[in-house]
């Protein structure tokens, strides 16, 4: 059952995450692109942990671990840039 | 390995050679110093991709002698990207420019007078 | 579910699902590839970027290869991005954009072909590779019957501290051969070259700092630790806590120095002297040169090249010659 | 099958339906400011589900406090990135519901409410 | 003992590069004088050993071939070694003055140069594909920095256009190891080499292709050699002369380590070879024809390490004794006239503030010995006797005639025709008399330390002594023939 689940679970997030990347792509602002790579982020966690679950590879929880710390780096760099012109509305 | 070819290793290998090619396109396409560095680090990826796929394609365990290999790249890798955007500061502070002009033996002989 | 016979489509139907996975997980990895390569705002590209390595860590995952899944997520989360990111950024200090030019270096009809025809090549021979019979022997499966020799029970750790040491040894060279060369080329350093101070008073950036920092630090130690037995090491470790130095910087907590301290140069050869100093004393006295004589000296030297790596990232990073506290 | 099982695949299936509704907003939602509301709402539950649902499986306990700690990480991270891109984009002057949006949002009436008299009360 | 003097030709200067980083004058002193002095010391240990007993491996780690990396040297690794001691040393001894330990510009050159010297040693010893990639990318992060150390706009465009395509050089060859690794299961070059023939051809003449193309780019052989010139022309002069006479062979040394004992048994090889002669024969006329069109100094050397590096590819499908002993000098010949050349235009260049050709007039008068230098380096590199590269051609010319090359005789002799007139110009542009009304007084030329032009004349003065102590060094490379040539 559980190993049915997990993948099952694991597959509609990536299939979610692909979704997502429309909003990557298509942006308008860098701000809606940096957000929707947040938001891959928080999916990739997720992922990371189910998969470490189904393949029984605990150390795929450390990988999500270091996602979920290091998220706020790329945001804060990104936040620190200065906004350009093709950014006002 | 097992005569009936694991089919997931074949996705990531078609992955592997699309990501070198595309790597290898964007270079050839862009004059851009950084695009030009994302795609040398894209085309690295595929080459890592491939190690890993054709290392872990058997039912064994997984191979570690490519593993090593990839994460010596990966390191090497971030390496030189650092150091080649240190270098393309430079070069924009030198000549307020972040592409690279196209290449020519002409450049060489026409020197004497551009200086 | 519900009685035995599902057992048989439970052992097939997950398969199926993980090949579902790694679909998608390609198709997305290739499409993240194309869009860095075509996006003409080179923003969107280097985000592309740092979206593909956060896909290509699962594809790590999904490849059994957990401990380059680890040497991504730090690598390619905590330092790359954001390295790209700050570089641009120095790069449009001065009002300038950065965009493609209109002429490409090659016309199309030769770069097509050529991309392709390199892809396609690659991928029919994997294919071939992939069929190839496994040779008995090769250094992948002598790893696996010899890594009782080396005293640490994951494979890559053996390889890359015992087995091949002499790579990681001059991997480290590389590392420290890119700082060099970029304190060669470090420009000048302009006030706001790193995110000032008005940006270290929004108060949700200490909280996240006194939290972040820390525990980049405990995490550096465990994986260090666990690199014995587990996926992980001195590189992800090393990154992981140059990645707290890399939010420092961002922050505004760690400012840039016009000079290296002396410190900071102690622990940027650190790793290559311990390691080299290990190996040759372990020849001096009569063993095999880069012959590790147990766990200890394997850790030893792991904590050496963390310490290495961490520094030099960060220094890296900052493009600077060196970093201090910020008043 | 057991109890515990099931409940884990509840969470985890209810998780996923966060996510989605997250992505759903994402793409739908018409400014920066409500689809930070997607993020950090939407995504965090999700992420939470997602963490319990091992957990409810896993006997040793410190296993589940990792799970724990992404979690809490995960949402310390998100309230920032936030925050950091919401002051961005202030700054940038991107208050206004852009009018030039392509059609992907669709209807107006798929925004929540609360939220676009917040962008618009802000504004004023 | 062998063993230990192997190590320490790593790991001394390794380490010195280590000590240069620390802070303080004497810390970079140190680290010099251990790092580079003691060289040549080893490598008499180690030519005596491969003198009295063959060439030899050393396991590092005391791990046997395909699990663990192994260590190979044979008189052409020898050899090599022997350049960077040479060369290199007397280049360090040339830029102690421009480069002074302590002062700001030497914090930043001399850590560099010492790795770039220890990542060079390790290259011509390794015996693994893919340790070869770790020192072939140690060696392009020491040396496009110590370029950029020049600090022009042009050699930061040099520099940054040299790390981009020798970046993409390095992943060449990495996919090409990736897949040579998957069909043997080994990474050491000679047991690789024992599988090779077994193993799936089209997986092995791609990954070969590959390799080949990243070194080639690596190599600068025409025609992809564009990025060459004007890194080699705008670096500092002793970075010039390591990165011509050295640096550019590194990638040649593998390309012969990859035909001639990596893949000797492989399909196509004959083919291979063939190719590789004809873009060497390319190269030696198009940069023989290109180096007499420029007009600064530092730029005709350059592109005559084009032209040169041309010959090194000439001799691969002559397979003999002779042309083995024709490659071998030329490498070791052309290093010394090559690097003669850079270090005498160095201080040409430095004394005039230009390397103009038009402004070298009356150069006899005002730097005399360089030009003397830059004089006999040019006899070696036309190949007039009695000159090392006079017996190179020599004997490149006698291996093509036994192997019925006959149209690699005329590029031979079209090669130094072109060499001999792009010498003769600089010769002629610096014995010009001049306009005497528009002369520029001798009190113009800037002083140079003694020692930097006795570094360029010393360099001059080997490399026409190669001609004369040639029979001790071709006995000795004629003891470690290419494994494919070792035949009658």
């Amino acid at each position: 059952m559980m190993s049915l689940i997990l993948p099952t679970t694991a597959l509609l997030l990536l299939l979610n995450l692909a979704v997502g990347l429309i909003r990557v792509s298509r942006g308008p602002t860098p701000a809606d692109r940096m957000l929707a790579a947040l938001l891959f982020g928080t999916t990739t966690v997720a992922v990371l942990l189910l998969l470490a679950e189904w393949m029984a590879l605990p150390a795929l929880r450390d990988v999500a671990l270091l996602f979920v710390m290091l998220a706020a780096i790329i945001s804060v760099a990104f936040a620190g840039m200065p906004t350009t012109d093709e950014e006002e509305p | 390995m097992n005569d009936a070819l694991n089919p997931s290793a074949l996705i990531y290998l078609l992955t592997a050679a699309a990501v070198f090619g595309i790597g290898l396109h964007g270079l050839l396409q862009s004059r851009q110093i950084l695009r030009q560095l994302l795609t040398i680090n894209l085309m690295g990826s595929g080459i890592f991709l491939l190690l890993i796929t054709l290392g872990g394609g058997s039912d064994g365990p997984p191979d570690p002698v490519p593993q090593a290999m990839v994460l010596t790249g990966i390191v090497i890798a971030v390496s030189a990207t650092g150091f080649a955007l240190a270098l393309l500061l430079r070069w924009h502070e030198l000549s307020d420019s972040t592409e690279l002009d196209a290449v020519a033996d002409a450049d060489a002989v026409q020197d004497a007078h551009d200086e | 579910m519900r009685a035995p016979d599902m057992r048989v489509p439970d052992m097939r139907v997950p398969d199926m699902i993980g090949l579902g996975i790694d679909a998608v997980l390609a198709l997305a990895i290739v499409w993240l590839a194309l869009q860095t390569v075509r996006s003409r705002d080179l923003f969107k590209a280097m985000l592309m970027f740092v979206v593909f390595g956060l896909l290509m860590s699962l594809a790590w995952a999904r490849l059994h290869a957990p401990d380059l899944a680890l040497a991504e997520a730090a690598i390619g989360a905590g330092i790359t991005g954001a390295l790209l990111l700050v570089t641009w950024r120095r790069l449009q200090a001065d009002g300038h954009e950065p965009a493609d030019s209109e002429h490409p270096p090659l016309p199309l009809w030769l770069r097509l072909p050529t991309a392709g025809g390199a892809s396609m090549l690659v991928a029919s021979i994997g294919w071939v590779a992939l069929e190839l019979p496994a040779t008995p022997g090769t250094a992948g499966e002598l790893a696996w019957q010899r890594i009782d020799d080396i005293g640490v029970s994951n494979p890559v750790t053996a390889v890359l501290l015992g087995f091949r040491a002499y790579d990681t040894l001059l991997e480290m060279a590389v590392v420290l051969a890119a700082w060099l060369g970029a304190r060669a080329v470090a420009i000048e350093l302009r006030p706001g070259a790193l995110p000032g101070p008005a940006y270290a008073e929004v108060p949700l950036v200490g909280a996240l700092l006194s939290l972040v920092v820390p525990i980049s630090i405990l995490v550096a130690v465990y994986l260090l630790q666990a690199g014995g037995n587990a996926p992980g090491g001195a590189f992800q470790g090393g990154a992981v806590l140059a990645a707290g130095g890399v939010l420092l910087c961002l922050t505004g907590r760690l400012e840039a120095a016009a000079q290296t301290s002396g410190l900071e140069r102690v622990l940027l050869v650190l790793g290559l002297v311990v390691f080299s100093l290990a190996g040759l004393l372990v020849m001096a006295s009569g063993g095999a040169m880069l012959a590790l004589p147990g766990l200890w000296a394997i850790y030893l030297v792991e904590t050496a090249l963390l310490l290495s790596i961490a520094i030099t990232l960060v220094l890296l990073f900052a493009a600077a010659p060196g970093l201090r506290r910020a008043s | 099958m057991n109890p515990q099982e099931v409940i884990a695949s509840l969470l985890l299936l209810s998780g996923c339906l966060f996510f989605i509704a997250g992505t759903i907003g994402l793409l739908r939602f018409p400014d920066v400011f409500s689809r930070l509301h997607a993020l950090t709402k939407a995504d965090n539950l999700g992420l939470f589900l997602i963490c319990a649902g091992p957990a409810m499986r896993r006997e040793p306990l410190c296993s589940a406090g990792l799970l724990l700690i992404v979690w809490m990480l995960g949402l310390l991270a998100a309230t920032v990135s936030c925050h950091l891109i919401a002051r961005r984009a202030v700054r940038s002057g991107q208050m206004e519901p852009r009018a030039s949006e392509p059609p992907a949002c669709v209807p107006r009436t798929c925004v929540p409410r609360t939220c676009a008299s917040r962008t618009c009360a802000s504004r004023t | 003992m062998t063993s230990e003097a192997l190590i320490g030709l790593i790991f001394l200067p390794l380490l010195g590069a280590c000590a240069a980083v620390l802070p303080g004058r004497l810390p970079t002193r140190l680290g010099i004088v251990a790092g580079l002095l003691p060289l040549p010391g080893l490598l008499v240990a180690v030519t005596l050993s491969v003198w009295q007993q063959g060439p030899a491996f050393l396991e590092l780690g005391g791990w046997a071939a395909p699990l663990g990396i192994r260590l190979f040297v044979d008189p052409l690794a020898v050899l090599m070694l022997w350049m960077v001691a040479i060369i290199g040393g007397l280049a360090a001894a040339h830029a102690w003055f421009d480069f002074r330990p302590g002062s700001p510009a030497g914090q930043k050159f001399w850590p560099l140069w010492l790795l770039l010297t220890s990542a060079m040693n390790a290259l011509f010893l390794s015996a693994d594909w893919f340790n070869l990639y770790v020192c072939l990318e140690l060696i392009t992060l020491t040396a496009i920095p110590l370029i950029a150390l020049a600090d022009s706009k042009k050699a930061v465009r040099a520099a940054m256009r040299y790390l981009l395509l020798a970046l993409l050089a390095s992943l060449l060859y990495l996919l090409g190891v990736a897949l040579l690794y998957n069909a043997t299961g080994t990474l050491d070059l000679y047991q690789m080499a024992d599988v090779l023939a077994a193993a799936p051809s089209a997986v092995v003449v791609t990954a070969l292709a590959l390799m080949t193309l990243g070194l080639l780019l690596k190599g600068a052989v025409f025609p992809l050699h564009a990025w060459l010139p004007q890194a080699h022309a705008s670096a500092p002069g002793p970075v010039s002369t390591v990165l011509s006479a050295l640096v550019v062979k590194s990638a040649i040394y593998l390309l012969y380590r990859l035909w001639l004992w990596g893949a000797a048994d492989a399909v196509a090889t004959e083919l291979a070879l063939m190719l590789l002669a004809m873009l060497g024969a390319a190269a030696l006329l198009y940069g023989g024809v290109l180096a007499l069109l420029q007009e600064r100094l530092k730029l005709v050397i350059a592109y005559s390490t084009v032209a040169q590096l041309g010959y090194l590819l000439l001799i691969l499908p002559m397979a003999s004794a002779t042309a083995w002993q024709a490659g071998t000098y030329q490498l070791l010949s052309h290093g010394l006239a090559k690097a003669a050349m850079f270090l005498a235009a160095a201080n040409i260049l430095h004394a005039l503030r230009s390397d103009r050709l038009s402004d070298l007039e009356r150069l006899d008068q005002r730097q005399p010995l360089s030009l003397f230098a830059l004089a006999i380096a040019g006899v070696s590199i036309m190949g007039l006797p009695p000159s090392g590269g006079f017996l190179a051609k020599w004997l490149l010319l006698e291996a093509a005639w036994r192997s019925g090359h006959w149209w690699l005789l005329a590029v031979i002799v079209a090669g130094s025709l072109l060499a001999a007139a792009y010498v003769f110009r600089i010769l002629a542009a610096a014995l010009r008399r001049g306009d005497p009304t528009q002369a520029q007084p001798v009190a113009d030329t800037q002083a140079i330390p003694r020692v930097q032009t006795a570094c360029a004349l010393l360099l001059a003065l080997l490399a026409l002594a190669a001609g004369f102590a040639a029979a001790p060094i071709l006995a000795f490379i004629d003891t470690g023939l290419p494994s494919a040539w070792s035949g009658p």
